[in-house]
């Protein structure tokens, strides 16, 4: 049984111009000690499926998703006082921004034992010795006197690392981590990812990582689901993905990064060139035709569904490259 | 810590200074103590005996640093009208005024942060239009004519309040609702505006993915930062309040120090006049330190440096 | 020189209140129409065209008395009416409509007058404050900190007693008291402005400092000492008002709302409207300028984001 | 839900606060005053407050009693009383009163009051009322002669004024701080409590009993509040707070007394209003110090439309600079000036000034008053600018600056009924003295210090010719105290502007 089974979420946003549709019936599912990758471009929709499924989306969103199963169980209709005993116990969740996500105004320890205390047991003692313990953990040294600093005597580093702990306070089940290192030094970022490989290992936790990062998704990745304008454009198997992109959205973003052992030195990335379109109003066809090599009259108006690979490597391109290269011979 | 209390405790002693040292000059201008003392029917002899008595013909600088000198003992000297010590006459009225104070404050914080939070919560609510009301009446409502109105419905039509004097708690309702209430716009707007801001943080957002109660997202994560600006404007307005009390104290017969700076204008009671002045100041200078502190308190990343 | 530089938290705190966009904009537009900027502006307008025009509107002249038909009512009593004074008339028999219409004259020309002394010494100190910055600011701070911790309204009326009360002395007095939130403020918009890459810029290429603080930063920082300005006329229209009603402003007979409510206080519980009218028009005129500040720091702010 | 608790709890508020409101219930009077400031020290002998002599009357005697309508002398702590000489008195004391705190009344404290009030040292705020007593001694325990240091003709104006008999011991032991804090005299009402500017509690002296003109107590208690603003105080008594004031004005005499449950009444006093100008020239002012002009301005002045319409009551246009009751205050020798605008015209282009000129004008009464009289001025040309000044600063910039030079005053003559209680303070050249004329302060000099009424008479007389045909002083009009309380109180006004509280009950 999956930990997590999205079938056809749907997020729309009422807005001055109309309806705006930032994620559209997107479907995934994650294992224990599976780690899903989503990957896209800024405004593809990724980050606003990690809030639809923690639930916390703007109030003036509106979610949809045909099954929403969380350890089997449907979470899309439980009422948000529930909703709040699932999250940051079962399910947690970090985020991109380590130097604002903490608040000021209390300190780190008081913020990881409140979390505890919350979901676990009242015992400040326990959740004091669960913090120290997962500071550790992280990596903080001298745990136990971090326990009365304040987020800005932390250097962002460090205050991700807190972060990370904080998720892992309950025992989740799964955490969902939302570009958990976009904000920091790339050093820096490379020991979080790893940190957080690791634990997602010794836990076993499923593990959903948002990112733009395809470098980082091809070193930590189980599974990766590429997004472009609220859809799931590619989706399979990292080491499928990787190997043989298919969609002409994946194949370009493959392109703008140096793989190890794949992009030869000296070799030119190359770039996604066009914009995102605008996703407000009735919209049909693939949202990429715009910025598609490929793209013909029949992309406008076509079924951009997933369709399904035999080794579980899907995508959505309504031209796949066998009919491109028909075409192509033709 | 200590550098910063010693740091601010010279700035406040010269800002003590400079403001009484303007008064001093400029209640000097305005009357000649000794007829104030010698009363009507003085002879000409006996004004000129009180001037030298009182040394009224030095110079106006040494007059000052001799009261200064005896003010920072906390001796101001006798009242020329009421020939009491002028340090009693406070002490036994300065309670009305803070009291009067207090509780304006605490009116206009009671309604202003409830008032503001719930606004920032649900914009366009009923409350919310009820806030606006509040707001703009209040920042237009001159304070001595919505006092003046008050007696004539609650006092005079209704009868429900006593009008005048400070013997119960009931005689403290309307002029707390008349000083307060002026101060209601400023703190609500921001308020408001913290909130807003606040609620948006990513912090929150934190909070709310660890799965907290909503009343605890709003109360202890929330408000704690969004009253930070409050507090210190609420000390301003604190200052600004009692400077206020004068008007309502004269209005409601509550015999505070406003009342009685009003009353030692009237008659140029210099000492009295002086005195008050400066314990105005020194409120305010006080009040701004303890702003300071409690936000450093409230927020850690003020550093007290 | 050091050691006085103490700017407090509440510094921020007024300027961020006096900035901070009305948190009701929009529900404001739904009450007071899609402008209430607009309405704002049309009732100041008004009232301007109102003092302009005064010897055209005014039926009679504000000053003549006439001891044998005084304390008329007004047209909507039974008894005791004059079609020639719909409004009534005062204690001495003078024309109350004339007078409210004459009272927006000194209203107005208090507002505008104690603004530009105040608005002038605030803005050449807060400017110089923060731009400047290091010493300079530290003095300034402490003159603003001086001047708040003075309690405006005691010092005020002790000036008033000094000088002699008169419509000048009071504009004075205001003008030179009510500077402190123009400081503040324009202190804090220069810092920000100071720090504009264009405004770095011109230094780096050796602009002259004035040339650089009037072509590059006074663009910057009108805006707000737009808004400071309307905060600020509403607030000294109101304190004359407090203080003529405490018989600490301007003379009598001259036809000031604050000093009518004066008058008037002898018959609040009989005749209120001789005390609900100069109050009302008082009302409606800082409502004016507080709709038209909101607007304009609705406006202000959009432009400045 | 919870506007509505709030209500409920004012409501409350309002039952708790009328459950101690006046009225005729429990026979207690609740007094407000003092809208001129209240009374600084209530030692008759440290204040100068209208209030301070009202509070005065109802806490002590003093050897003689004036009677107020009639103005004739009457026993009073003095039995009798004969002149031993041109500058001695002898009194015989009444005997069995007693002080509020048991002491016997006897020559003991008639000889230690006098002795300590005459001298200087011990700083009694009015040096007038008492620096002309040489010396008080004992002759037996109810016998006491007064030396006077010259023939003082209005010494029984001051003895049964302001100077009360103080209990000897006490006094002597707590001194005027003392006698602040718990006064003790022998007079109809006793003090409890005294809260210095909030308010006296008083109750009858039940052992008033031995026959004084001024009567005994009507109620059994008293309290008076000290209450600044007028409005307040008729709020308060609107709403029941309060059941008498003695500090409104004659128009609210008309609206109060048109409130069902309450009365207002209008009562002449000899508090005397005029308008001063500078005509030494102390200021520098060269329009006032002429003749002429001074006498077109009495001429443009309508002081009867004034009086008929904004004093109203029975206040009368007054010529003499003095009230006319006053000894010595003969209407039959002042100038009169009749109201005149074109003869003030006419005065004022021969002066040299056809279009008039300005000046500055001060008062620091209501300036209602003012301004009826500033129109008038102008209405010949002279444009006035008002300056309304708080009393003491007023007094101040007259007597320090002399730059004052036309003024609208007045003076209660501490309600004594002889001239030199005003007219001699004014016009003996003094720090008051706007006219700084010799012959003029001889007269009064002449009429303060003679033995005989007739010389007196005479000197005044002349005193009164010459201000009123030179004009120093514009004589207005007497004041009109206005009283306005519960309908169902006892209330007598007096001229001499002393309400006695002490006498006023409640009927049925």
């Amino acid at each position: 049984m999956s930990i997590l089974e999205v079938e056809n979420l749907t997020v729309d946003i009422p807005v001055a111009a109309g309806m705006l549709h930032p994620v559209r019936s997107i479907s995934f599912s994650v294992e224990k000690g599976e780690t899903l990758c989503i990957v896209g471009e800024s405004g593809c929709g990724k980050s606003l499926t990690s809030l639809a499924l923690m639930g916390l989306l703007p109030k003036a969103a509106i979610r949809r998703a045909d099954k929403l199963l969380f350890r089997g169980e449907e979470i899309g209709d439980l009422p948000e006082r529930k909703m709040a005993h699932l999250r940051g116990g079962a399910m947690s969740m970090i985020f991109q921004e380590p130097m604002t996500s903490l608040n000021p105004a209390y300190t780190i320890g008081d913020q990881l034992m409140e979390v505890f205390r919350r979901h676990v047991t009242r015992d400040k003692a326990a959740a004091r010795d669960r913090a120290i313990y997962l500071l550790e953990k992280v990596g903080i040294s001298s745990a136990a006197s971090r326990l009365g600093q304040y987020p800005h005597q932390l250097s962002g580093g460090l205050r991700q690392r807190v972060m990370i702990a904080m998720a892992l306070m309950c025992e989740p089940e799964l955490i969902i981590a939302d570009e958990p290192t976009t904000a920091l030094d790339v050093t820096i970022q490379a020991q979080i990812l790893h940190l957080l490989a690791e634990l997602q290992n010794e836990f076993d936790m499923g593990l959903i990582l948002i990112t733009h990062d395809l470098g980082v998704v091809a070193r930590i990745a189980d599974k990766v689901q590429v997004m472009y304008a609220g859809r799931t454009v590619e989706e399979g198997p990292a080491r499928a993905v990787f190997d043989s992109p298919q969609h002409p959205y994946t194949q370009g973003l493959l392109r703008c990064i140096p793989i190890p052992g794949k992009t030869k030195r000296g070799e030119r990335l190359g770039a996604v060139p066009g914009i995102v379109p605008n996703l407000v109003g009735d919209l049909s066809g693939c949202m990429f035709r715009n910025r598609c090599p490929h793209a013909a009259p029949v992309c406008a108006t076509a079924d951009d569904s997933l369709v399904t690979g035999p080794d579980g490597h899907a995508n959505a391109c309504i031209r796949p490259e066998p009919e491109r290269v028909a075409e192509a011979v033709a | 810590m200590l550098a910063y209390a010693i740091k601010r405790s010279f700035a406040a002693f010269l800002i003590l200074i400079v403001v009484s040292g303007l008064t001093f000059s400029l209640s000097h201008l305005s009357a000649d103590p000794a007829l104030t003392i010698a009363g009507e029917q003085a002879s000409d002899e006996d004004i000129q005996a009180i001037r030298e008595l009182y040394g009224f013909d030095r110079p106006i600088y040494i007059q000052y640093l001799e009261w200064a000198g005896r003010a920072m003992t906390g001796d101001f000297g006798e009242s020329y009208h009421y020939g009491e010590r002028v340090s009693t006459m406070i002490a036994g009225r300065i309670g009305t005024t803070m009291s009067l104070g207090v509780l304006a404050i605490l009116f206009a914080l009671i309604i202003s942060i409830p008032l503001g939070v719930v606004a920032a919560m649900r914009p366009n609510s009923l409350v919310d239009r009820f806030a606006l009301l509040v707001a703009v009446f209040g920042q237009a409502l001159p304070t001595f004519w919505f006092a003046l109105m008050m007696i004539i419905v609650l006092g005079v039509w209704w009868r429900w309040l006593p009008i005048s004097g400070n013997d119960s708690w009931a005689h403290f309702v309307m002029p707390t609702i008349a000083l307060g209430y002026y101060a209601t716009p400023a703190l609500m707007r921001l308020t408001r505006a913290g909130m807003i801001e606040v609620l948006g943080s990513d912090y929150i957002r934190t909070a709310r993915a660890k799965g907290l109660s909503p009343t605890v997202v709003l109360f202890k994560h929330a408000l704690r930062n969004a009253i930070i600006p409050v507090v210190a404007l609420a000390a301003v307005w604190f200052g600004f309040m009692l400077g206020g009390s004068i008007v309502i104290e004269t209005i409601f017969n509550l015999k505070g120090i406003g009342w009685l700076s009003y009353d030692a204008l009237l008659r140029s009671d210099l000492p009295v006049v002086q005195a008050i002045v400066l314990i105005f100041a020194s409120l305010y200078v006080v009040l701004t330190l303890a702003a300071d502190l409690v936000n450093a308190w409230l927020d850690p990343r003020i550093s007290v440096r | 020189m050091t050691m006085i530089s103490t700017p407090g938290k509440s510094f921020d705190e007024i300027a961020q209140e006096t900035l901070e966009p009305s948190p009701f904009s929009k529900l404001r537009k739904r009450i007071f129409g899609n402008y209430s900027f607009l309405a704002g502006l049309i009732i100041i307008m008004a009232i301007f065209a109102m003092a302009l025009l005064a010897p055209l509107i005014a039926p009679h002249n504000p000053y003549e008395t006439d001891l044998a038909s005084r304390l008329m009512n007004p047209f909507w009593h039974e008894v005791k009416t004059d079609e020639e004074h719909p409004l009534g008339t005062d204690k001495v028999g003078r024309d109350y409509l004339s007078r409210l219409v004459y009272g927006a004259q000194i209203s107005l020309l208090i507002g505008f007058s104690t603004m530009l002394i105040s608005g002038t010494i605030g803005t050449v100190l807060g400017v110089a404050a923060g731009y400047f910055g290091g010493r300079v600011d530290m003095v300034v701070n402490f003159i603003i900190n001086t001047r708040l911790a003075m309690p405006v309204f005691l010092v005020a009326m002790a000036a008033v007693v000094a000088f002699g009360a008169s419509l000048m002395v009071v504009i004075l007095v205001l003008g030179l008291f009510l500077w402190d939130r123009f400081a503040v403020v324009m202190r804090s918009i220069t810092m920000q402005a100071r720090d504009l890459d264009y405004v770095k810029a011109a230094r780096a290429m050796g602009c002259s400092t004035p040339y650089i603080i009037v072509r590059e930063i006074f663009p910057n920082v009108i805006g707000s000492l737009t808004v400071v300005a309307t905060v600020e006329m509403a607030n000294a229209i109101l304190l004359e008002a407090a203080l003529s009603f405490l018989g600490f402003g301007v003379q009598a007979p001259t036809p000031s709302w604050g000093l009518m409510l004066n008058e008037a206080r002898e018959y609040m519980f009989f005749s209120p409207w001789l005390l609900a009218l100069p109050g009302a028009c008082l009302f409606l005129l800082v409502l004016a300028i507080n709709l038209f500040g909101d607007g304009l720091r609705d406006v202000t702010l959009e432009k400045g984001r | 839900m919870k506007m509505k608790t709030f209500v409920a709890a004012s409501m409350l508020a309002a039952l708790a606060s009328t459950s101690t409101m006046a009225g005729p219930d429990d026979d207690s009077l609740i007094v407000a005053w003092g809208s001129t400031g209240p009374i600084e020290n209530v030692d008759n002998y440290f204040n100068t407050n209208r209030t301070g002599i009202w509070f005065s009357r109802m806490v002590w005697d003093q050897l003689i009693y004036r009677e107020p309508k009639t103005f004739e002398f009457k026993p009073l702590l003095a039995e009798s009383w004969e002149a031993l000489s041109d500058t001695t008195w002898q009194f015989k004391l009444r005997q069995g009163v007693k002080f509020h705190n048991g002491e016997e009344f006897d020559a003991d404290d008639v000889v230690f009051t006098l002795n300590w009030i005459s001298d200087p040292a011990n700083g009694v705020k009015v040096q007038r009322n008492v620096n002309w007593i040489e010396s008080a001694e004992k002759v037996d325990k109810y016998t006491v002669n007064v030396n006077m240091k010259k023939p003082f003709p209005q010494a029984f104006e001051f003895l049964s004024g302001p100077i009360t008999i103080y209990p000897n011991e006490y006094y002597a032991e707590v001194g005027p701080d003392g006698m602040h804090k718990a006064p003790v005299g022998t007079g109809p009402m006793k003090v409890v409590a005294i809260e210095t500017a909030e308010e006296y509690v008083l109750e009858k002296n039940p052992d008033y009993t031995w026959g004084s003109p001024k009567g005994e107590a009507q109620v059994s208690k008293m309290v008076v509040r000290e209450i600044a603003d007028v409005q307040t105080q008729i709020a308060e008594l609107l709403a029941g707070g309060i059941d008498i004031t003695a500090d409104i004005t004659a128009d609210h005499v008309d609206q109060i007394g048109g409130f069902p449950g309450f009365t207002a009444l209008q009562a002449g006093t000899m508090r005397t209003g005029y308008i001063g100008f500078d005509a030494a020239g102390r200021g520098n002012f060269e329009p006032t110090t002429k003749l002429a002009v001074r006498k077109a301005m009495a001429m443009a002045i309508d002081r009867e439309s004034l009086v008929t319409n904004l004093i109203r009551g029975d206040a009368g246009v007054i010529h003499t600079p003095c009230f006319p009751t006053q000894f010595g205050c003969d209407e039959s020798f002042a100038a009169k000036w009749d109201y005149n605008p074109e003869m003030a015209k006419q005065l004022l282009a021969e002066a040299g000034y056809p279009d008039g000129f300005e000046i500055e004008f001060y008062t620091f009464r209501p300036a209602d008053w003012a301004e009826a009289i500033m129109a008038d001025l102008s209405k010949v040309g002279i444009k006035a600018s008002l300056t309304k000044m708080p009393y003491f600063a007023l007094r101040d910039k007259q007597r320090n600056e002399g730059t004052t030079p036309m003024f609208l005053m007045d003076w209660g003559s501490y309600s004594m009924n002889d001239m030199s209680a005003i007219t001699s303070h004014f016009f003996k050249k003094g720090p008051d003295d706007f006219a700084m004329d010799d012959q003029v302060a001889a007269w009064l000099e002449e009429g303060d210090t003679s033995p005989d009424s007739e010389i007196r008479k005479a000197a005044y007389a002349k005193a009164i010719e010459k201000i009123t045909s030179e004009v120093y002083w514009l004589p207005m009009f007497n004041h009109v105290r206005n009283y306005g309380f519960n309908e169902n109180l006892s209330f007598i006004p007096y001229q001499d502007e002393i309400p006695r509280f002490w006498q006023y009950g409640w009927n049925g």
